[in-house]
């Protein structure tokens, strides 16, 4: 076995070191009448070539754009990945390292933590983050629980927009907390209706929580909503499950949020069939004894060397138990190095030239689809990189036409929201050349006729 | 030599990326929604950002730099051949909303995995949709409180022992519950009269973890199961050590009605410098219902998800959890085979029980059982004024990463060792030599105990004014 | 331009420092009537994506065991290359460092090496190994120049079984240095003929060259080769292009060889379209100050700590300039430590399972195919994992209808020598499996029916 | 902390591969030629394996890891994304023997950078075989012997400059040349009077070095090539120091008639602790037919490799070249394009000419011209007891890698830095920095500089005992 070391020799001396004849000894608390009395029922062991070769056959039974022109987004985009990335992952004192307890010999992981806690604290525009949570979906799940926490409140304001995942995430946790949760309904722009917003706010209210841009690919309108929700002592939480987007719009934190979370997988991760990718956690600087998730902070060693520690850790399950601000242990460490990484490659520059061309692109696709005869766009508000189709005919049919192309054109609405059966959400981001827009425009086109 | 930040770095007009020319015309956003500028973003060129990296992680210790004796954490080998199958364009550029007709690899992975964990677990059906160990606490105590409802019921109490994972009560509490806790007296596991004495109709559950973080195999499992059962609760289990009983003992069959399990601990998947995990759940027949949605089922030998569930507990997260991580794990299984995987456990503990044997007449045991993957020691035979962190920081010196410290909270001063399997002899007894050097130095020089670590970028670093005046973001001065 | 990290900014104050007013005048020294004046006529710079996309579309367009099942060997060969060695070989530590010029700073590298030096005498049965050379067929010629050193004398007989492009490029090297090449010819086994060699050798031979296996895959005898040699004063070159036969069959040291030279290319380095591969390169001790090559050996630093450094550099160019043993100056370093991976993983018995694993699958294939109606074997010597089969009818159209079957059934040795017009060089390695040969030698069947 | 020889590591039994079960019959060869046992091959673990190269990385130095000014090397980043183009299955998996038709791929790639390096080079035709830059020069002389011996002469003699590589005389030796040095002189640079005086009907080539290995420019260049073809002869270019020379002068427009590319110097392939490079060589019209053999050709649109060619001086080694360095090398030049390759020479040039800058004052610069890509000082100015060697062990104290040092051999005591385009001005004042502070160092400490490296995993190494008892070869202790 070529992961494990022991050969018939070693195990014949350290049985006589520990003083027992057999390996079944070690084993005697372990009552005979619970052991297995079967090997287990598994594969065969295979050797590597032959691993390799069966994770070969299963990864050529999946669509990619190796293999397909692909439209989807909708909470995971396809983005360039540089390659450095993970030239620089790959390295073993990374990621075969475990979370940062002994910060003398961690301080990569934890100097790359608090980049990247920097970083995301100049993209949102908010005081201070966490070092990560496992996902979007999950991050605005704590982010209801830290507003229901911060503010006393147990009634949530929830857009009828933001991704119906994180909805879904978001009554989950809630479940069990007498937490609240009341759908905020959107306008035929696909922004948030601030008329039934101003009716359902009131003293109650912990937050309201926006998606920013919204799951229809719309960019709302945030600063109306904090001040709305700020008068009556309210949170804004904003949810970005794009945040390339934020590369071309308006900081949150300059709009206003109270808790801006979000995924983090555009930054250089693979879509990898939904995970892993990494949830951020933004909040202002009064709230950060409340917030869940592991922090790394700067300090310095007894000769005045910088160096970086997790830090605010009463806040945490092991010290607190019951009382901590989260039940969660971990972080998304090497996704965290990855989204750094990303970020530090593009830059201050960079980041906005690849959301411009990820807003252009779905314009131009946007413009050309809308055109076509029978299709339309229901929402009139801006978008960045998806938007919804009102498509003509049966969009299975549809979809199917497109597929024998290898054309996976978009997402269908209808597994979320059955009124919207017609309805595709097309994501083009910097990876769609013009000719793949063009080519998907024409099929769209041939499909419906 | 210090690393400065990446912002440190930044020169204005400098490059680390390239695009292709925009092929379409460009778009400008409205006023109010235009972002002009992202201020403080660094702007580097590739060779400072690979250099700046490199340099960062030289100062990182990983398991391919030597031992990592971290108990609890099972920092066992992470075999190659998965990183790479995890980078095969047909994996990861698998995106999640692709037709199941045509992501079929992906899904028939996920369904056979499921099938494995079941089988190795010994639970009915398993969900992966769970990122973490923690998170899979909180699908499980999520689908217990659900059942309970289900029977019409709505117990408030949650009994959890004092060699527990820290997490066990956070999650019980995220859960609306009160947390009872239980001592495990001075065996070191828990007694089926203790849980007798504890268990009301106001109990949802028991959260055990078996083996517990002492090391130790609850033996008495099967009767404290059958008393929980009896009075109408059921009982959780932290499976974080299952690298000790696989092909040993299946929790399901030891009476246990949910489980979480540690891909990143018992199946190889690397640790990452603390994620990303996965933390799979299992669960007996009557909890299948609540499973969290969507749940990978085979139709007629196609594999699809299945939304259709409605007693589940909801969406754990996006998409389907952390797929990259269940195919490092899936590959683990299929290099080990059910032998292989029991031979791990064997050997597992076998390395435990050496490190034992070799350290139990210098280092104090608290608990005498037998233990199994893991053993934890306490600092009361150290010399001097010599504690467990500072034999951790001296085993640095040693070219060692130091063992889980002061933890289990019942051992004053625990050292927990947690070895694994893929350790060999030779790397064993090196480690032993040191630990038993150092004990040696704390008697006759303790300060190099008490300075260390001495060869580091930094030395001991000051946590206290870290968490007093917290600095979480780096600021450029003025 | 993300390599170049000059910004106008640096270029100004650097020119400044200088004392220059621009670029241009760095450049005062190329007078201006040899400038060039135009720009370099070169396709527009690509981004990282796009290069990404030119270079798969070029893949794409290359056959591999992924788009076909290969019986291809004849010098480079398809064996499994465990994960493990791209891992380690992309440390950049490893893969961006120069020579070991200073071995304070080199000591990985540097003690590679050293490994890998011993495991190619453990090997060969040598003495000595260089640190490396370019390729087998480039080492076999530096062979035959230490040979005519070592001698003094200019006559070399080469066997006609030898690697064509060895004696190609042994030619090469010869050609103007007055060394006399005989062909030595072989017998029906496909050995070399001894009777042949005993006419042909006499005092003024420096040097016997011999694959081991051979060009067909035939395994020759070495110890009487040895014995004629030595009696006349001269050398056993042995050529082995295809090293993993060595975990099966004896070593060249242990018959007699006085040179091994060989292609390391099997040695978890991919096929890569011929190369980078690595030459290895080993002799008797006796001989050692006439080796060409680097060699690394043991040492002391000041404190008595064990070090590695490059030694006896008194053979080199650098040193000796035009009286050098050769011109090389640098050795395969990367392809060195992908050999000393692959060599340490499969170690004291793994290498002979590997070869006992070629060596049973190109024997079946052999039998099966020698069995067809049509087909024959016509040498009769004991082969490795390639073998020659005499085809009937005409090759091209035989060829070309396995291509149709995603086949490559292996090597026209027409290429080499046009009086093997109906020979195939077929190879079977241990990434062949049972079910590829059946299928090769049923699609035989009927492509020559 | 040590780290053991593989072979230490080995335990009887141990193993770290796998491999299928063997699915036909077990073949067993005569006794005669069977081998029993590979002796002294280690027994190790995949773990093993992992733990031993990773920890010998460490104690190495790589251009990732800061700043390389390594003379003559052309020590420039190497970019990640060629990297991962070697490693598509479609580039590394093709096999040589792959039919022409089924391998346009790499073929296509081998053509479009054989046209790309004539362009930068202005030569009519390149050749891609050579396996390094003195495998190019090998061939590059061969086929000057070979296009004197197609004109019925033998001559008998080649001239090099004293400033030149060492390998240019070996290889003119190898290819049964007499070597006559010429003297550079005072200004280092080659004046076409000494060049006609050495001059007669005996000689067969020049060779040389432009920029040379003083990294100054031959601006006589014109004239020499002049009269060594009015002299019947031809000149050789080593094109090592190209990288200062692209998009402003090109070889072949100066005169040259051969001259060789290293692709891992100027095109940015990675060195790989001492190879595997790429010697690609162009030559004129005159010389195409001498070209090794094959070469790859376009045929309508078809690539195809041409064998027939009469006149070649034959092969200089097995297959086509080191493709995969070749792929690299296409990738580099497709990021760069016409303008990036000049832009890099000209920042090349600056970084270089802003060393001397700032270094002049305090180091001795031997030629007083202005230099190109690279800049060598001497020794003489530095205090005390320190020499050049002193310095560069310093240096490594520093945390950088050391210049070239006592090369070339016309100056006394040579440090020669080429810092290549791809370091920043900010690397630049660091490293000069460092220069300045151990000039001072070497009046007030010497004997910092007397006994550096002082951080290294091992001091200077006695290389004097190395040389005088070769151990090259571990023996295990009886």
């Amino acid at each position: 076995m070529r992961y494990i070391p022991h050969t018939d020799d070693d195990v014949r001396q350290m049985l006589a070191t520990i003083g027992v004849d057999s390996v079944t000894d070690l084993f005697v608390e372990v009552p005979e009448a619970v052991r297995l009395d079967r090997p287990l029922e598994l594969p065969e062991p295979m050797s590597e070539s032959q691993v390799l070769a069966e994770m070969k056959r299963l990864a050529a039974q999946n669509a990619t754009t190796e293999t397909h022109t692909i439209f989807l987004g909708g909470g995971a985009y396809n983005h360039f990945i540089p390659t450095v990335i993970d030239q620089l992952i790959s390295r073993s004192e990374f990621y075969t390292a475990y979370t940062p307890y002994q910060p003398e010999i961690s301080q990569g992981t934890l100097q790359a933590i608090y980049e990247y806690q920097t970083l995301i604290c100049q993209l949102t525009g908010m005081d201070v983050s966490n070092a990560s949570m496992y996902d979007g979906a999950s991050a605005c799940a704590e982010a209801v629980l830290m507003a229901a926490r911060a503010t006393r409140r147990k009634k949530m304001l929830l857009a009828a927009s933001l991704h119906p995942e994180y909805r879904e995430t978001v009554a989950t946790y809630c479940r069990h907390l007498d937490i609240e949760l009341l759908d905020l309904p959107y306008l035929p722009s696909g922004r948030i209706d601030q008329a039934a917003l101003a009716t359902l706010l009131d003293t109650e209210t912990a937050a309201v929580v926006a998606g920013y841009p919204n799951f229809f690919g719309v960019i709302e309108e945030l600063a109306p909503l904090a001040a709305a929700a700020h008068q009556v002592g309210a949170l804004l939480v904003t949810a970005v499950a794009e945040p390339v987007a934020l590369g071309q719009i308006k900081s949150p934190g300059e709009l206003g949020a109270d808790i801006v979370v979000g995924e983090g997988q555009s930054f250089g991760m693979p879509v990898s069939y939904g995970g892993p990718g990494v949830g951020f956690f933004a909040a202002r600087q009064k709230t950060v004894r409340s917030m869940p998730g592991r922090l790394v902070g700067a300090t310095r060693d007894k000769d005045g060397r910088t160096g970086y520690v997790l830090t605010l850790a009463t806040r945490e399950q092991h010290i607190r138990r019951e009382k901590a601000t989260s039940n969660i242990c971990s972080n998304q460490g090497l996704c965290v190095l990855m989204a750094t990484i990303y970020l530090s490659l593009l830059g201050r520059r960079g980041l906005r030239e690849v959301a411009a061309q990820n807003l252009a692109k779905a314009e131009y696709a946007k413009q050309a689809i809308g055109a076509l005869p029978g299709f339309s766009i229901p929402f009139s508000g801006p978008t960045f990189n998806e938007f919804v189709v009102e498509v003509p005919g049966d969009i299975d049919v549809l979809l199917l036409k497109l597929e024998q192309q290898q054309i996976l054109a978009g997402l269908p609405l209808k597994r979320y929201d059955a009124t919207m059966e017609q309805r595709l959400l097309i994501c083009v981001t910097e990876q769609n050349s013009r000719e793949q827009i063009d080519i998907l425009v024409e099929a769209l086109k041939g499909a419906a006729a | 030599l210090r690393e400065k930040l990446i912002f440190e770095h930044s020169v204005a007009g400098r490059q680390g990326y390239s695009l292709p020319a925009l092929d379409v015309p460009a778009v400008e956003l409205p006023e109010a929604l235009n972002r002009e500028d992202i201020v403080g973003f660094p702007e580097v060129s590739e060779v400072d950002v690979v250099r700046h990296f490199t340099r960062l992680s030289t100062w990182n210790y990983g398991l391919d730099s030597g031992f990592y004796p971290l108990g609890s954490c099972t920092m066992k080998y992470n075999p190659k051949v998965n990183e790479a199958a995890a980078r095969l364009p047909g994996m990861s550029g698998c995106h999640p909303h692709t037709p199941e007709h045509l992501s079929q690899g992906a899904l028939g992975l996920m369904f056979e995995l499921q099938q494995a964990l079941a089988e190795i677990s010994g639970f009915d059906a398993v969900t992966l949709q769970p990122a973490a160990g923690a998170h899979g606490e909180l699908a499980g105590v999520q689908m217990i409180r659900a059942w309970h409802q289900a029977q019409g019921r709505s117990r408030k109490k949650i009994l959890i022992p004092d060699t527990a994972h820290g997490t066990n009560p956070a999650t019980a509490a995220l859960c609306g519950y009160q947390v009872v806790p239980i001592a495990s007296g001075e065996s070191g596991i828990l007694s089926a009269a203790t849980v007798a004495e504890y268990m009301d109709d106001d109990v949802a559950a028991l959260m055990v973890t078996n083996p517990n973080t002492l090391g130790l195999f609850e033996s008495n499992i099967r009767t404290i199961c059958d008393i929980v059962h009896q009075g109408g609760g059921l009982v959780y289990c932290d499976g974080a050590n299952l690298n000790a009983l696989m092909g040993i003992a299946r929790p399901g069959d030891l009476g246990m009605d949910v489980m979480h399990f540690n891909l990143h601990k018992t199946f190889s998947t690397p640790h990452g410098g603390g994620g990303p995990g996965a933390g799979p759940v299992g669960v007996t027949e009557k909890l299948i219902p609540f499973l969290p949605k969507p749940l990978v089922v085979s139709d007629a030998g196609q594999y699809r998800l299945n939304f259709d569930r409605p007693q589940s507990i909801g969406r754990m997260r996006s998409f389907y959890g952390n797929f990259g991580i269940m195919l490092r794990a899936w590959a683990y299984i299929l290099t080990m085979g059910g032998a292989g995987l029991k031979h791990a456990s064997e050997m597992a503990v076998l390395n435990a029980n050496y490190i034992r044997a070799r350290l139990e007449d210098t280092y104090h045991l608290p608990y005498p059982n037998r233990s199994l993957h893991e053993v934890v020691f306490s600092d009361k035979q150290l010399a001097g004024d010599c504690h467990t962190l500072d034999l951790a920081k001296r085993l640095i010196d040693y070219g060692y990463h130091p063992p889980t410290i002061y933890f289990p909270l019942v051992v004053h001063g625990a050292i927990m060792i947690e070895p694994t399997e893929t350790e060999s002899k030779e790397v064993l007894d090196e480690f032993c030599d040191a630990m038993l050097a150092i004990a040696r130095e704390a008697d006759s020089h303790p300060e190099l105990l008490l300075q260390a670590p001495g060869l580091t970028a930094v030395g001991r670093l000051d946590e206290t004014a870290a968490a007093r005046k917290p600095q979480l973001c780096y600021k450029p001065a003025e």
